[in-house]
């Protein structure tokens, strides 16, 4: 195999691993990137040696099956300063409420949580996953093969419930006072007062 | 949600407007008045008692065109009003300094959407640190209760309020196959090649994605596109193969989907 | 400042930004890294401009006001082979377009951007919070106290750009005489010497 092709496979790698939220196995690695399995192990160990030497605060380790980015050893006392300064510490309504319907619809795909929250749930997932509230639990039967999600222990153990069976229970949903009022307010015709006028044009 | 995929073949009357001047490179007083008419009409009807204030200046903007069409078709009139003329000639300032503004905005918009296309091909790291420094990151879910996440819950499925009178036409979802043709033919000889999956996307409502695909097979059946479906349940992969690119919609014959 | 000091600071930089989930804002690394501003921004843009030279599978970008790690443009095909759920989402024309007006004339209102679309926008407005590309920033002083929009950081994510300083100026838009021409030619009141016959009626 040519270096050209070579170099071209590990560009590949690197923006794959880049991506991954956990370890790749070379297994993966090698079908997406239409290799033989042995080719892509060689790759990988050299990338990461080839890392190593290069001095970088990075490291691409071998590890759970797989390969992934992590930080250098040494460059640990950074990355907890910026853990401790940096990190939000709050959970934001948005991702709150996805994970409500995780916890209350799984297990469930990606796309039936956008359907039910209209947006693209992607990042919310994304952060819910890495604080290790929700995780893939299986794979979707049907055509396509969707991921479902589902809540893990620790999400129950934060919340000091046993089961997702103690949450409260979901009744027929009836429209809270202030959902009807907004119905309401969206139904009437404007007041005068809450038109404003109109913007002279600019050419 | 639904809304801004709904669009309408033209988007109001700067829209319109702009389509007859600058795409159809005809003057304004060569087109059939009646078909700006009812486009304002239909536009209007669409919009019903939604915003008043809209509505009427589709009136004004609507009688303006009416008014400078019916001069030309009365040529050499001798008894002008001047001051009527030069109320006339005002609207007729304002109106060709919004539709630039709504052209400019347009053009940007389309610079957006290239700069969109470029920043969707990366992928941002954001795994987060691994488990060594699990114990440093700080709880999210501090202070949560069940109660908040079933509250959580009930909010997220609850019917969003909809500042939108759609609840007085139940039922009737507003897509049909010749807005999508419309989006489509602007669309597609912009990105050239693109997935059906990517395509619909944006979309949540079914049937706006099967309309969507019905606006496709019309345009593969008149030979502007091309489809390809590698394997079965496969990305379908739509490309765009017709020369021209300002196709217009109405040059195009659709089948009637609706009713 | 010594090359060695500097080659730790990198490292430290690379292991920092390799954890981050969102775009690190300079300030806060030459805060972590005890390190003048100034600096750390010298620092970031040439790792940047090493790793393109290097012809890495990832890059490190300046958006939404901060330091990023992502996969290169050229690798999309694989990593869109590698992350199966991961299809973005696209902005419909009438959602550029209400977007376009809200990042050159923020904060604006509702009836603002009506008037300059000449439609209602108060769907594509809805969708566009929902995305979290634009939130309300205030409200209006004037009476009426309409709500004012402006564009969010994930917007400036969304266009891959770093501030809104950095989008194009708006007078490189503003339609050519061509089409001023055009425009004004399209409306013009005809002065009775310059008409010929009337177009014959159409049905």
């Amino acid at each position: 195999m040519s270096t050209q092709v070579d170099a071209e496979v590990v560009r590949a790698l690197e923006a794959i691993l880049l991506v991954a939220t956990e370890p790749v196995p070379v297994d993966l690695l090698a079908q997406i990137l239409e290799k033989p399995t042995k080719v892509v192990e060689q790759l990988c160990s050299s990338l990461a040696a080839a890392y190593e030497e290069a001095g970088h605060g990075f490291q691409l380790v071998q590890i759970a099956g797989g390969y992934r980015y992590q930080t250098h050893p040494e460059m640990a006392p950074y990355v907890e300063r910026f853990i401790l300064d940096g990190q939000k510490s709050r959970l934001s309504g948005a991702a709150l409420e996805t994970l409500a319907i995780v916890a209350y619809k799984q297990p469930i795909s990606r796309s039936q949580i956008a359907s039910i929250r209209g947006v693209d749930p992607d990042g919310v997932l994304r952060t819910l996953q890495s604080r290790g509230y929700i995780d893939q639990v299986g794979r979707d039967p049907g055509p396509g093969q969707a991921v479902m999600w589902g809540t893990t222990p620790a999400f129950l153990e934060k919340l000091g419930i046993n089961s997702v069976n103690d949450l409260p229970a979901i009744v027929d949903f009836v429209p809270g006072a202030d959902v009807v009022e907004a119905l309401e307010q969206g139904l009437r015709a404007p007041k005068a007062s809450d038109i404003e006028a109109p913007a002279p044009p600019e050419a | 949600m639904a809304v801004d995929v709904t669009t309408p073949v033209f988007e109001g009357p700067f829209d319109l407007l702009l389509h007859l001047i600058l795409k159809e490179q005809v003057d304004i007083y060569e087109v059939h008045l009646a078909n700006i008419v009812d486009a304002y009409l239909t536009e209007i009807e669409r919009m019903q008692s939604l915003d008043l204030e809209l509505a009427t200046e589709f009136l004004l903007i609507a009688a303006t065109l009416v008014e400078l069409k019916a001069r030309r078709l009365l040529p050499g009139r001798e008894d002008v009003d001047l001051d009527e003329e030069l109320a006339l000639w005002e609207e007729r300032d304002l109106l060709l300094a919004r539709l630039l503004e709504c052209t400019t905005f347009k053009d940007v918009g389309r610079v957006f959407a290239a700069l969109a296309d470029d920043a969707d091909r990366c992928y941002a790291r954001a795994c987060g640190p691994d488990e060594r420094f699990a114990e440093l990151m700080p709880d999210l879910l501090e202070g949560v209760k069940p109660r908040h996440v079933h509250a959580a819950y009930l909010r997220a499925t609850a019917p969003k309020p909809e500042p939108k009178v759609d609840l007085f036409h139940v039922g009737v979802i507003k897509a049909n196959v010749s807005d999508a043709l419309a989006e489509l033919v602007d669309e597609l000889p912009r990105v050239r090649r693109i997935t059906f999956r990517r395509l619909t996307a944006d979309l949540v409502d079914r049937l706006e994605i099967i309309v969507r695909f019905l606006a496709l097979l019309e345009l593969y059946k008149q030979g502007f596109i091309e489809l390809e479906q590698g394997q079965k349940f496969g990305d379908i992969d739509i490309v765009w193969i017709a020369d021209q690119t300002g196709v217009s919609v109405g040059a195009i014959a659709i089948d009637d989907y609706e009713g």
